[in-house]
This record gives structure tokens, C-alpha cells and sequence, in this order.
């Protein structure tokens, strides 16, 4: 079955090549190829899916040799042992990866079949796009941290060349090199994470890392001064910062809102941004190994969710307002791993790409109908776009936390865990009550969302005019991702476990039992953790119903009812206003202060000092030195100085032509002076030698 | 025996000097014909029979003729005083002395660490015609090298030839 | 006189020999403009050489390999002067003069 | 046996005796003298490729005579699995720049027969085992190189040409006062690199220079790494890269990023470590500095230029860094990743050049940013999409993309360099020049290809079947050696670890 897996990310890298190669040139520019290669990759991934549901556990490797680097042992035989392996993983959380993948590109596939209709370089969108997607599923399927790390970079590059689609936009291009550059400073110490690993373990394979931590291998090996585990717990997490936008590489990802919207739900939403995520759930157990990581992990997944909550509170572009609602919602993921909620930090990845992908999807949809993506010219759409409406309105639902969705199950037992973890240890409140306050925020500005672009009356009368339902290919996807945020769907009917815990089948959380017992973080609590654990996740039960439904209330009350002005908010606010304006100053810093005022002057110095110091002065200076010489000599012989010595000797050792060309005669006779006097002098140490 | 080998040193050098400082660029030319003459004679004088021979064909023969030529084709003797004009003579001078001094005393100084054969063996070898020696050396052990330097004057001349050519 | 003559044909005379004609090869080189006049000089620099290498051969090795050498030597003199004269002759052609000062365009 | 590697050499040196005795009235006789004087290479090389022997580290297709008896000099021909790589690229190159000089229209016998010449000298170096016969096809190469830098080149070729000559003059200098060293002091006297490398020969002797008794090995050491150091080139002896680089013509540029930056690396690798391996290791903390410098420095150089072909020159620096810190990292996978760099550098680099020199005949000059300050192109991917599509592969494979051959060397560099426990602190700081590398060439990439079209470049053409030709086989290379790298580091395998066998 391992090796059938395969098939899924090779569909579409098929379908890369031949819509690079001849796209152009197929029927409706080869659209079907990508579209078909999904779907294909979707029905090979269904029969793994139902496997896991039907036994509750899968586990399937499939290893091959692909570098053989022949080492020597000491009797000389050769050895393998430095041979790179390279395989497929399929266990519970690649399964469901897979099927929430292939799902997830699938749909906005056909989407894109109907949004980016007619568009230039309609072909190449969907190379790129197959190419992403098979990057993503070897992503999954990569039972080692090389080809891991490899498809992440890959997915890098389609998210460079997508949002940078438009590429005579100067605005799409500059984002476009912000976000390959910003995800490569996590990239590159990511890499140096897997080097690491490679010299304390000797492997990358996940399945034999567990094993060793288990055996508790590499707790004595200091790298650079750390230890090791820790050193590469924090480049795996440097990694996650740049791939998920986490504080403070966060940057990239507003801006990649340029790009097509197809491109924003699959890659900016629901997958690629995702996969940091799931990098540090497969890595879950040497970060809890290394004991000073995970704190650090839940407080950058904590600060993150926070402050691009309240960025999104500000912002007036729809697809901004999701963009730094999927920074929140990836920080809460984050979060969740650093408070050691593991399966909710899971979960949440999952609903949240469904949920997201769908609020992204109806984004586009409302995009394309409107030509504009500024809410405030939008307005008093619900009954234009009644399906579109219908299924933002339940994905918002299930992002704000109301029981009965999807994202009410994840991110309560993302709280719960939050709140757990501060009880367990002291001091460490911050986290749970940035959460909660986040679970808020973010209520309020989904609704915010809603009600500007769905309700009240038309802002602009003749974009409202012309707005109009989606064809049924974009629709469909809609309505199914929306399906997708029922809570039922991943746990029970209400999402609220004290009354579903009466279901039979809880598929997922059987799942993820299974996954911790492979890795090896089996949770065996105490007595005492199990009472608070569920002292807490009562507590936040009630607390994120109560924040949540606040937030609500206020936007409705704002935004709806307009009892309370924006304004009024915004004055409340004061100087808060403009630095959330400014999302905190961050690119103003990075690019005007460490990248113009630092990197390019440093460039910029460097060149020169190449030029000028070590090519004009310390290599052509010998030119100098010669003129030295000569000026202390003085008029000693105007003959021999200046014709000879100068012209000759100078020019000779001098290095370049720019003294040949001022100074040198070009006649012979002063160059055979020159080397008679050489002969002279050789003669004279061989009359030496030979006393 | 020994006088004429001393007057055909003497003959080299003395013509050498001619050729080295003679302003006429046409006497140098004719002198340096004596100085290889001179030189002729020393190697008959070493037991170099077929160098001697070789040197006058080559030298007097070929050399010194091709220079005249030159001389003649280039300088018109009747337009152009053939007196070489000078460049500065005090340092190619001391130069020149130097190096002569010097390596003088460093031959002489080598010569000591040289393989040294018995007298008998320097006599016969002296005494011995040549011509067959170098005829079985050059097809022999320098047969690479022979066959090099056959290629380099083949060239040299093809060379010549393609240099001169007229426009 | 008899002193002379027994220096002249000893090793050291050769050498003695040798050495002037080389210094004055030099000599000529050193100092001629006209190109032809360098030929000259170098001529007798040649020759100097192949005269050693022959008289090493008489006065110590007694083997044949100086002789061969010196021959190599001539050979590639007369190579050398063929060339240098046909460049010369060339030269003319194009400058109207040998004057060896004048071939300085090598100079950018 | 048929002797094979000499064939491979002097085909091309006899394709030059052929241009030089044809007509100088038809250049395209002489152009397809020159194809089939470097295609008959490239074949023999195909063939070489299938019969290399994989599980040996021993040489094969040797040839071995006395050439110079008394100074017990040999011909002495033969490659393993460090030289095939490096004989492959240089027949693949030569062959691709023959047909990339097609636009040549000045001196076409004289360039090619000079072109040939050097491949020649390339196939050569890369061959010999006798360090006489090494040096004496290292000496042949310069010539021809600095001819045609200093005839074909740029404005300022004849300053470039000097420049370069004296550069590679001074270590070659060096490098035969070694040679010259290492024969009286080996015992036999001996020229043979094989036998020179047997028994530790130059430990513990010393030599008195200027009063001071210093140790042979390490003294032998630096003056031969310095000799190849200034090939590599090693910072601070970089400085005539630039130049060379940006007034030789394109394929010129081509040969001396391709081919003659690895012969210093080559050379260390064939000369350094296996002779002298007690004074490699003493040294290789100094490698590895140097290395890392070389990878920092000539990324923010490139940073900095405004001539295209300029940039590319500096990543060339940059790029080599890695080979010298994957050298000196002793490790299997480090060593292996420092030549299979060798290699895709030299894939990746070339098509660079041939890239940057096809835009250049078109618009006749390079510049990113005018001197004026103006732009020098802008948004011209929508005029020349094949253009632009090729570029970004050779752009992405030189920046170390997964999935392009950059990546595989660059990763096993860093992994093998990371897996010594002396040098963790080097790579983690090394590892800036991965990210540099992209910031370097994707803003290129950007001020060129991307944003609003320059008006004055609406009418550029786009590659012609000829360019395109010369850059398909070099971009299925970098495609496929990045996915499944194995056909090249199979070569190479035994020998290195072998060689790795003195350090461990």
C-alpha cells in the first residue's frame, strides 16, 4: 500500500510536467490534467482514509536507498552506513493528512477551473499549482526529515512563483520575494536543525528517531555549546516560524495575499502554512525531550494568535482580515503543541483548513463578483450571493467557536490544554489568557467580516449591481468545505464532550490515541493531573463559550445594529489604532532598518572593499610600493631608476595592466635588462653556494 | 698546435668585439662571420670534428649570410648610413662584465663537482672521429629529441616563410 | 707566452672564451636599436653556450652528449635567426624601420 | 588496450592542427571541424561513463611509459571516480561552448583553434598522474585561456588577460617549487603522484629557508594549496575572477566557471590530501575559514553588483566556498557533496553564463542597474518566456532549490561538514550563504525578468534553436541529478572513500 501512496503526490508532478511542457498547447490549456491528477490523488488517498476508520490504525513504510555514500570501516571494507534512506510513512496522522490534502486541493482545483477562467498564463497557474500539490503530499507521505525538509522547500517555490502570479505588478513580486525570503531565514535553520539530527541520531527517518528517543539517546551531546536536543528542537521551531508565519516571521504572509485567491485558500490557508504545524507534531516527541522548547513553542503560538488577532480587527481588505486570521489560528495550532495538547493542535490544523479554505473560497467568490477585495465597498450582498453567504456564514461560525461547528471542538481543547498547563505550572498564565482572549478577538472580527461585506445596505451601488452567484463548478466546494465545519464530522453533534461523549464512533480521537502511542508520548496522567486536566477543560468550556459570544455580541452591536460606532472603538483605542494600523511596525523595520540600512549598505561596503582594498590596493598596490621605492632612491640615476626599475620591475610585479598601461615602455631591450640583471644576481649566490 | 689555437681564440674574441661595438651594423655582421670561424676552430681543437664542420656550414654558411641579406634588404646602403644608433651604453656595460666575471667563476667553481675521466680516456675520446658517435647518439638515445628539433626547424621554416610572404 | 698558450688550450680557457663572447652577446643586445644588431648578440650568446658544453665534453666527461647538445644548439640558432629575420623583414614592411624601440604596440 | 585518455586529449589538439591548416575564407568549416573535434571526446566520454569500473578505487584506463627516463618522468595517464566527473564536464562543456561561440565573427580559426587548444589542456590536467606531465598540461591551459581572454574579450580584456596571467603565473610558480621539492625529497625520486603518496614520505622532514628549520609537509602544503587556491578561487586571492570573468567572451566564461575553478579544488583533492594528509589536517580548521569566508563574501558581494555577469562571477566564489568547507569537513557525506558541488556548480553556472551571454548579444550590455542609476531591464519575462523559464532553473539550481541539483550537493555539504563536532560553529554561520545566495539571485531575478516591461527591450528575441540546444542537455542534468543524484555520486563513491580511509 506504502508504495500505491506514492501514486498520490506523483499525480500531480505528473501533471506539473506536462502542463509545463505542453500546456499551452492542450485543449482549454490543459486545465483537466491538474484537475484529474488531484482527484486521482484524492481516490488513491480514500481506500488509506478508510482503513484508518475502519481498523482505527494504520502503519505502512516503504524505504529505498537513494544516495549510496560508501564509507570505509577500519578493516577496510566498505560500509553503507553514511547511505541517505529515503521512504513513505503512512500511520494515523498521514492518513489523515492525505485525505484532508487531496480534499482540500481538490476542491479549490475546480474552483480555480472557474475563478481563474481566461486569465494569462491560465496554464502555467496550474503547473504551478499541481507542482505545490504534489509538494505538499510528498510533504506528508515523507517518513524522513530530508525529503520533508526537501517538498518544503518546494512548496516554497510554488508559493514564491504564485504570488508572484501577476508578475508585472511591482506590489505581487515584492511580496512574492518577501515570502521565499522570510520562510528561507526559518528554512535555512531548519536545515541546519536536520544536520544536527543527523550527527546526534545518524538518521532523519521519524519512525527511528521515536525509537532512540525512547531510548533516551542524545541527552549528552552539546552542539555549538547547546544541547543538542535543544538546539534542534529550536531550529525545527525556526523552521515552523517561517512556514506558519509565526511571530516575528510573520510578515510574509498579509503580503502573500497578492497572489490568486485559489492560491491564498490552498497554500496561505489551508496547507502549506499548515504543514509547520504539522512539523512540529511529527517532531512532537524531541520537543517534549528537550524540556526548554515546548514553553517556548506555546509562547510564540500564544503572542502570535494574539497580536494578528487584534491586526485583523483594523483591516478593511477581506482577504487581509483571513490572512491574519490564519496567522491567529495557526498560532493557536502552535500553541496547542507547546501546552502539550498535541491531538487538539492536530485537530485544529485539520478543521482549520477546512474552514479556512471554504472562508477563502467565498472570499473569491465574493471577489470576482465584486472586482474588488475592500470591504468597505462591498455591503448587502447576502441576497446576490445567497450560497456564498450561506457557507461564509457557517465557516465563520465554526472559526468564532460556536458549539456545534468544528472550531469550537478544536480550539476548546486547545484552551482546556492551555488552561491545564497553567495550573500545572506556576507563572505561566500568559498563555491561557492570551488564548482566551484571542477566542474573542477573533469572534469579533469574523462577524466584523460578515456583517460588512454580507449585511446592511450596498456601499457601492455599481459593484453591487453587478454582483452575482458563482457558476456551479465554485460553488460546489463551497458547500462541501462548509460541510466540513459541522462538528460532527470530527467528534460529536455539538462539538461539547460532556454530552457527546455518548458517541459511538470518535474516529479521530481513536486516531490520535494511536499516533501518541507510536511516537511514544503515550499520556499516562496521575490521578491528580487527571482532576485538573478536567477541572480546566470545564472551565474553559464556559469561558470560551462566554468569550466568544462577547465578541459576537459586540460586532453585532457595532456592525449591525450600529448602536456602538466603529469610531467610537477607534478612539477608545488611541495610539493602539495606529500601531495596529501599521501591523506594529514590523516591515518598517525589517526592510527599512535591517535590510536597507543594514544588509545593502554591508553589500554595498563589501564590494567596494573587494575593489578597492584587496584588488587595487593589497593586489595592483605592488605598483605603489615599487613608486615608493623609487621616490625614496631619488634621482639616483634617472636612467636606471625611472626607465628601468619603474618600467620594468614595477609593472612586472605590479599585477595589472592599468600600471602597464601608464608606465610601461614596451621596449624590449628594457625588459632583457631586467633579466640579465636577474642573471646577475643568480650568478652571484651561485658563486656564494659554491665556496 | 697550440699557437693556432691560441690565435683562433684570440681571432674570437678579438671579432667578437667588433661585432659588439662596431657602429656600422654591416662590419658587426661581417665580423661575427670571423668569430664563428674562430669558434670553428676551437671545437676542431676539442675533438668536435663534425661540430666544427657543422658550425661553418650552419653559421658562416647559412647564418651570417641571411643576416647580410637582412641588412641589405632592410638598410639601403646607399640612402641609409648604416652606423647603428646607440641606446646608453654605461650600465649594458657594467651588466655585461658582470656577467661575464661572474660566470666565469661559477663555470670554474662547477667544474669541480663534475664527473672527471682518466686522462687516457679523455685522449682517446678526443682522438676519436665523431661523426659516427653523433650518428649513432642522434639515432639512438637522443632519437625524441632529434625528432623534436627536426619538427621545430620545419616549422620555423614554414613560419619564416608564411612571415615574409609578400601582402 | 708559453703560460698563454697552455691556459688557451686548458678547460679554463674555454670557459675564459666562453664567458666574453657571452658578455659581449649581452653586450650587443644591451645596447643595439636596430634589431638585426640584437639578432647578432644573440648569435654570440649562442655560441658561448655550445662552446662550454664542448669543452666540458673534452675536459671532463669524454662522452658525446655535450657534442650532441651543442648541435641542438646550433640547429635551434639557425631556427631562431630564420624566424627573427623574416619578423624583421616584416617589421620593415610595416614600420619602414628596425629600429627595435619602434615595436612597442604590444603596449596597448 | 586502446588508450583512451590520450585519444580523448589529443583529438582536440588535433582538431586545432586541422583549423589552423584550413582556409581562413570559411568559418563554418572551421565550426564544424571544431563540433566534430570536441563531439568525438564527448562520445569517448559517454563510453568511459558506461565502463567505469564503480567498485574500485583504483585507476583505470591507465597508460604508463617512461617518457623522461634520467628524471624518472613518466606519461602517466589515468582517472577514478574524482577525475571522471571532472573529465565528463569538461567534454560536455567544451562541446556546448563550441556551439555557443557560433556568434563569434572576429578570428574565428585563431579562437577556435585556441578553444580546442584548451581542451586539451583541461582533458589533461584532469588525466595526469605524474606531476611533471600535471603541471605541464596546467601551464599548457593558461596560455590558450589568456589569449582568448585578451583577444575575444571586453573593453577591458587585455588589463583582464594580464591580470589573470600573472594571478595563475605566481601559483604556478608555487606550485613548481613544490614539484620540484617533492622530487628530492621523495625517495625514489619520483614525479608519480601514486608513489607519492605512499608512506607518509614527507612527515617529520625539515627544511632550512631564510635561517628557520620549517616542516617539509606543511611548507609542501601551503604552496601547493595556495597554487590551487587562487584557481578556486580562495578569498583573498579571488580578484581576477571578476575580471576574467566579465570581459572573457561567454563561452570563454563558461570554460573558466565550469572547468578551471574545479581544477583547484580537483587539485587539492588529487594533491593535498592524499600526499600530504597529516599537514591537510592541520590545516583544515584554516579551510574551513576560508571556506565559510569564501561563501559569505562572495554572497554579499554579489548582493552588491550591478553587471549581471558580475554577480554570477561572485556566486561562482560563493558557490565554491561550499566545495572547500565540504572538503574539509573529512566526512563522507561532506567530501562526496564538495565534488558532486563540483559538478552541478559546474552544470549550473555554465548555463548561467550562457544565459547572461545570450541576453547580452541581443542587447549588448548587462546591467542590472544602469550606471546612470536607470534600470537596465525590467519585466522581460513577458517577451522571452522560454528565456525566463530557463533561467529560473538555472537560477533556482544555483540557489540550492530541492528538486535542482544545487541542493543535493549543498545539503550533503552542510551535513557532513555539521556531523565533525569541530566545525558545527562554522556551518551554522556558513549557512547564511544558503539564504544570501537566494536574496542575491532572486532580486535579480526580480529587477530583470519581473515588474513593469522596459519599453526599450519590447522587441528582444527569444532563444534561437541553437541557444536552446547548448542549454537542454545542461538543464536535464540539473533536473535530473536533482532528483536522483546517484549516476554521479556512484563515480565517485570508492575513491573518496578511500581517500577518506588518511583521516580517519
Amino acid at each position: 500500500m506504502a508504495q500505491q501512496a506514492l501514486l498520490i503526490a506523483l499525480f500531480p508532478l505528473c501533471a506539473f510536467v506536462i502542463q509545463a511542457l505542453f500546456g499551452k498547447k492542450l485543449p482549454r490549456h490543459g486545465d483537466f490534467v491538474s484537475v484529474l491528477a488531484i482527484f486521482g490523488s484524492f481516490v488513491v488517498a480514500v481506500p488509506i482514509f478508510t482503513k484508518l476508520l475502519t481498523q482505527g490504525h494504520v502503519f505502512e513504510t516503504f524505504q529505498v536507498t537513494w544516495m549510496a555514500l560508501p564509507g570505509v570501516e577500519a578493516s577496510g571494507k566498505l560500509n553503507s552506513a553514511a547511505n541517505i534512506v529515503i521512504g513513505v510513512l503512512i500511520n494515523n496522522l498521514t492518513a489523515i493528512m492525505l485525505i484532508m490534502v487531496t480534499l482540500c486541493a481538490s476542491l479549490i482545483h475546480l474552483f480555480s477551473v472557474g475563478y481563474m477562467h481566461g486569465e494569462e498564463r491560465y496554464h502555467l497557474f496550474f503547473a504551478y499549482i499541481s507542482l505545490f500539490s504534489a509538494g505538499m503530499l510528498g510533504l506528508v507521505l515523507s517518513d524522513n526529515l530530508l525529503t520533508f525538509f526537501m517538498c518544503w522547500e518546494l512548496m516554497g517555490l510554488c508559493s514564491y512563483l504564485l504570488i508572484g502570479f501577476y508578475y508585472k505588478k511591482p506590489s505581487a513580486i515584492n511580496a512574492s520575494i518577501k515570502a521565499f525570503m522570510t520562510t528561507r531565514v526559518g528554512d535555512t535553520m531548519f536545515f541546519l536543525g536536520i544536520a544536527a539530527l543527523y550527527y546526534v541520531f545518524g538518521t532523519s527517518n521519524f519512525m527511528e528517531l521515536y525509537k532512540a528517543l525512547q531510548q533516551g539517546a542524545g541527552h549528552d551531546v552539546m552542539i555549538a555549546g547547546f544541547p543538542a536536543l535543544t538546539f534542534i528542537g529550536f531550529m525545527v521551531l525556526m523552521g515552523t516560524i517561517g512556514k506558519s508565519a509565526q511571530f516575528p516571521l510573520h510578515v510574509w504572509l498579509p503580503d502573500a495575499m497578492e497572489g490568486p485567491t485559489p492560491v491564498s485558500a490552498l497554500i496561505h490557508a489551508a496547507t502549506m502554512v499548515a504543514a509547520g504545524v504539522f512539523l512540529l507534531i511529527r517532531m512532537f516527541p524531541l520537543l517534549e525531550a528537550s524540556h526548554t522548547i515546548l514553553p517556548i513553542v506555546a509562547y510564540i503560538g500564544a503572542i502570535t494568535a494574539f497580536l494578528a488577532a487584534l491586526i485583523a480587527i483594523v483591516q478593511v481588505d477581506i482577504k487581509k482580515v483571513l490572512a491574519y486570521s490564519t496567522i491567529s489560528q495557526l498560532g493557536y495550532m502552535v500553541m496547542g503543541v507547546g501546552v502539550g495538547a498535541f491531538a487538539p493542535g492536530f485537530m485544529h490544523l485539520i478543521t482549520h483548513a477546512c474552514f479556512k479554505a471554504c472562508l477563502f473560497l467565498c472570499s473569491g467568490s465574493v471577489i470576482h463578483s465584486v472586482h474588488t477585495q475592500d470591504m468597505r465597498e462591498m455591503g448587502g450582498l447576502k441576497s446576490k450571493m445567497p450560497i456564498t453567504f450561506a457557507t461564509m456564514f457557517i465557516a465563520t461560525l465554526a472559526i468564532s467557536g460556536v458549539p456545534g461547528f468544528s472550531g469550537f471542538v478544536s480550539k476548546d481543547r486547545i484552551l482546556g490544554g492551555a488552561l491545564a498547563y497553567s495550573m500545572e505550572h506556576q507563572g505561566h498564565y500568559l498563555i491561557p489568557l492570551l488564548g482566551f482572549a484571542t477566542a474573542g478577538i477573533t469572534a469579533f472580527y469574523m462577524f466584523r467580516m460578515i456583517y460588512m461585506t454580507f449585511f446592511g445596505h450596498a456601499r457601492d451601488e455599481h459593484k453591487h449591481h453587478h454582483a452575482h452567484e458563482q457558476p456551479v463548478t465554485m460553488t460546489i466546494p463551497l458547500m462541501i468545505l462548509a460541510c466540513l465545519s459541522f462538528a460532527i464530522v470530527f467528534a460529536g453533534p455539538t462539538g461539547i464532550e460532556s454530552i457527546d461523549h455518548m458517541m459511538p464512533v470518535k474516529w479521530f480521537d481513536h486516531a490520535l490515541e494511536g499516533a501518541q502511542h507510536e511516537m511514544g508520548i503515550a499520556e499516562h496522567l496521575s490521578p491528580e493531573a487527571e482532576a485538573i486536566h478536567h477541572h480546566a477543560h470545564g472551565l474553559a468550556l464556559i469561558l470560551s463559550l462566554a468569550v466568544a459570544g462577547l465578541g459576537i455580541f459586540i460586532s453585532s452591536i457595532t456592525y449591525l445594529k450600529h448602536i456602538l460606532k466603529a469610531e467610537t472603538l477607534k478612539k477608545m483605542a488611541g495610539p493602539v489604532y495606529p500601531l495596529l494600523w501599521n501591523k506594529y511596525f514590523f516591515d518598517e523595520f525589517y526592510i527599512g532598518i535591517l535590510i536597507q540600512k543594514g544588509l545593502l549598505k554591508f553589500n554595498h561596503f563589501l564590494a567596494v572593499f573587494d575593489d578597492k582594498v584587496i584588488d587595487r590596493i593589497c593586489v595592483d598596490g605592488w605598483r605603489d610600493i615599487t613608486m615608493g621605492v623609487k621616490s625614496i632612491i631619488g634621482r639616483f640615476d634617472d636612467v636606471v631608476v625611472d626607465r628601468i626599475m619603474v618600467d620594468g620591475t614595477a609593472d612586472v610585479t605590479a599585477g595589472g595592466g592599468w600600471v602597464l598601461r601608464q608606465f610601461q615602455t614596451g621596449k624590449v631591450q628594457h625588459y632583457l635588462v631586467l633579466t640579465v640583471m636577474v642573471i646577475i644576481v643568480a650568478l652571484f649566490y651561485a658563486n656564494l653556494g659554491l665556496k | 698546435m697550440n699557437k693556432v689555437l691560441l690565435l683562433a681564440e684570440i681571432l674570437t674574441v678579438a671579432s667578437a668585439l667588433v661585432v659588439g661595438f662596431h657602429p656600422n651594423i654591416l662590419y658587426a655582421s661581417v665580423f661575427l662571420l670571423f668569430t664563428f670561424c674562430g669558434v670553428a676552430v676551437m671545437f676542431l681543437y676539442a675533438g668536435a670534428d663534425f661540430l666544427a664542420g657543422a658550425q661553418i656550414i650552419i653559421y658562416v654558411g647559412g647564418v651570417t649570410i641571411l643576416i647580410l641579406f637582412a641588412i641589405m634588404l632592410t638598410q639601403w646602403l646607399y640612402k641609409i648610413k648604416l652606423a647603428d644608433l646607440r641606446n646608453k651604453m654605461i650600465l649594458p656595460a657594467i651588466l655585461s662584465v658582470a656577467v661575464a666575471v661572474f660566470l666565469y667563476r661559477a663555470l670554474h667553481q662547477m667544474v669541480a663537482t663534475l664527473p672527471l675521466q682518466t686522462p687516457e680516456a679523455l685522449e682517446k675520446f678526443t682522438s676519436t672521429p665523431k661523426t659516427a658517435l653523433m650518428g649513432h647518439a642522434l639515432l639512438g638515445s637522443y632519437l625524441l629529441p632529434f625528432e623534436a628539433i627536426t619538427i621545430l626547424l620545419l616549422g620555423a621554416m614554414v613560419g619564416a616563410v608564411w612571415l615574409a610572404r609578400p601582402e | 707566452m708559453n703560460h698563454l698558450m697552455q691556459f688557451s688550450s686548458s678547460l679554463q680557457g674555454y670557459l675564459a672564451v666562453g664567458a666574453m663572447l657571452f658578455s659581449l652577446g649581452i653586450f650587443c643586445v644591451l645596447t643595439r636599436k636596430n634589431a638585426i644588431g640584437i639578432l647578432l648578440g644573440i648569435e654570440l650568446i649562442l655560441n658561448a653556450a655550445a662552446i662550454n658544453f664542448v669543452a666540458f665534453s673534452k675536459f671532463r666527461t669524454g662522452l658525446i652528449d655535450g657534442q650532441i647538445v651543442a648541435l641542438f644548439i646550433m640547429l635551434i640558432a639557425a631556427a631562431e635567426a630564420a624566424v627573427a629575420l623574416a619578423v624583421i623583414l616584416r617589421f620593415y614592411r610595416l614600420k619602414q624601420t628596425i629600429d627595435a624601440d619602434e615595436a612597442s604596440i604590444m603596449r596597448n | 588496450m586502446f588508450p583512451i585518455l590520450s585519444v580523448m586529449t589529443y583529438i582536440p589538439l588535433l582538431g586545432m592542427i586541422v583549423i589552423l591548416a584550413l582556409p581562413r575564407n570559411n568559418p563554418n568549416l572551421v565550426r564544424w571541424v571544431a563540433v566534430v573535434a570536441t563531439a568525438l571526446p564527448l562520445a569517448l566520454g559517454v563510453y568511459l561513463y558506461m565502463h567505469f569500473d564503480r567498485t574500485t578505487a583504483s585507476m583505470q584506463f591507465v597508460e604508463q611509459f617512461d617518457w623522461i627516463k634520467p628524471f624518472n618522468i613518466q606519461y602517466y595517464m589515468g582517472i577514478d571516480g574524482l577525475s571522471i566527473p571532472m573529465v565528463l564536464l569538461t567534454v560536455l562543456l567544451s562541446f556546448l561552448c563550441i556551439i555557443a561561440s557560433w556568434g563569434i565573427e572576429n578570428g574565428v580559426k585563431g579562437y577556435y583553434a585556441m578553444f580546442l587548444f584548451l581542451e586539451t589542456g583541461m582533458m589533461g590536467v584532469f588525466c595526469a598522474l605524474d606531476f611533471f606531465l600535471f603541471f605541464l598540461f596546467w601551464e599548457i591551459m593558461l596560455l590558450p585561456m589568456y589569449f582568448l581572454i585578451g583577444i575575444w574579450g571586453g573593453k577591458e580584456k587585455v588589463y583582464a588577460a594580464i591580470k589573470f596571467f600573472l594571478y595563475t603565473l605566481f601559483g604556478s610558480v608555487l606550485m613548481l617549487l613544490v614539484m620540484v621539492g617533492m622530487y628530492y625529497y621523495s625517495e625514489p625520486h619520483t614525479f608519480n603522484l601514486l608513489q607519492l603518496a605512499q608512506g607518509h614520505q614527507f612527515v617529520g622532514k625539515t627544511i632550512a629557508l631564510f635561517g628557520y628549520s620549517l616542516p617539509l609537509d606543511k611548507l609542501f602544503w601551503i604552496g601547493l594549496f595556495i597554487g590551487f587556491a587562487i584557481k578556486v578561487p580562495v578569498w583573498p586571492f579571488h580578484t581576477w575572477l571578476p575580471w576574467a570573468h566579465v570581459e572573457a567572451p561567454t563561452a570563454v566564461s563558461v570554460i573558466l566557471a565550469g572547468v578551471l575553478l574545479k581544477m583547484g579544488t580537483y587539485g587539492i583533492l588529487r594533491m593535498n590530501y592524499p600526499i600530504l594528509p597529516e599537514a591537510t589536517l592541520w590545516a583544515s580548521n584554516f579551510m574551513m575559514i576560508l571556506g565559510v569566508i569564501n561563501i559569505l563574501y562572495g554572497a554579499f558581494c554579489a548582493m552588491a553588483q550591478k553587471d549581471l555577469k558580475k554577480l554570477v562571477a561572485y556566486s561562482s566564489v560563493s558557490h565554491m566556498g561550499y566545495v572547500i568547507v565540504g572538503m574539509a569537513s573529512f566526512t563522507t557525506a561532506g567530501v562526496n557533496g564538495a565534488v558532486l558541488q563540483m559538478f552541478n556548480h559546474g552544470t549550473s553556472t555554465a548555463m548561467l553564463f550562457l544565459l547572461v551571454g545570450i541576453i547580452y548579444d541581443r542587447v549588448h550590455h548587462r546591467w542590472i542597474v544602469k550606471p546612470d542609476g536607470s534600470k537596465g531591464f525590467g519585466g522581460i519575462a513577458s517577451v522571452v518566456p522560454v528565456y525566463t523559464g530557463v533561467m529560473a532553473i538555472a537560477l533556482f539550481a544555483s540557489l540550492g532549490l530541492p528538486g535542482l541539483s544545487g541542493f543535493i550537493s549543498e545539503a550533503l555539504v552542510f551535513l557532513g561538514a555539521f556531523s565533525n563536532p569541530k566545525f558545527q560553529t562554522y556551518v551554522v554561520i556558513g549557512s547564511l550563504g544558503i539564504l544570501l545566495g537566494a536574496a542575491y539571485l532572486l532580486w535579480m531575478f526580480m529587477r530583470v525578468f519581473l515588474g513593469p516591461l522596459n519599453e526599450e527591450h519590447k522587441d528582444l528575441k527569444d532563444m534561437n534553436w541553437r541557444e536552446t540546444f547548448t542549454l537542454i542537455p545542461l538543464c536535464v542534468l540539473v533536473i535530473v541529478l536533482g532528483v536522483y543524484p546517484m549516476p554521479v555520486l556512484n563515480l565517485m563513491g570508492s575513491t573518496l572513500a578511500k581517500l577518506l580511509t588518511l583521516f580517519s
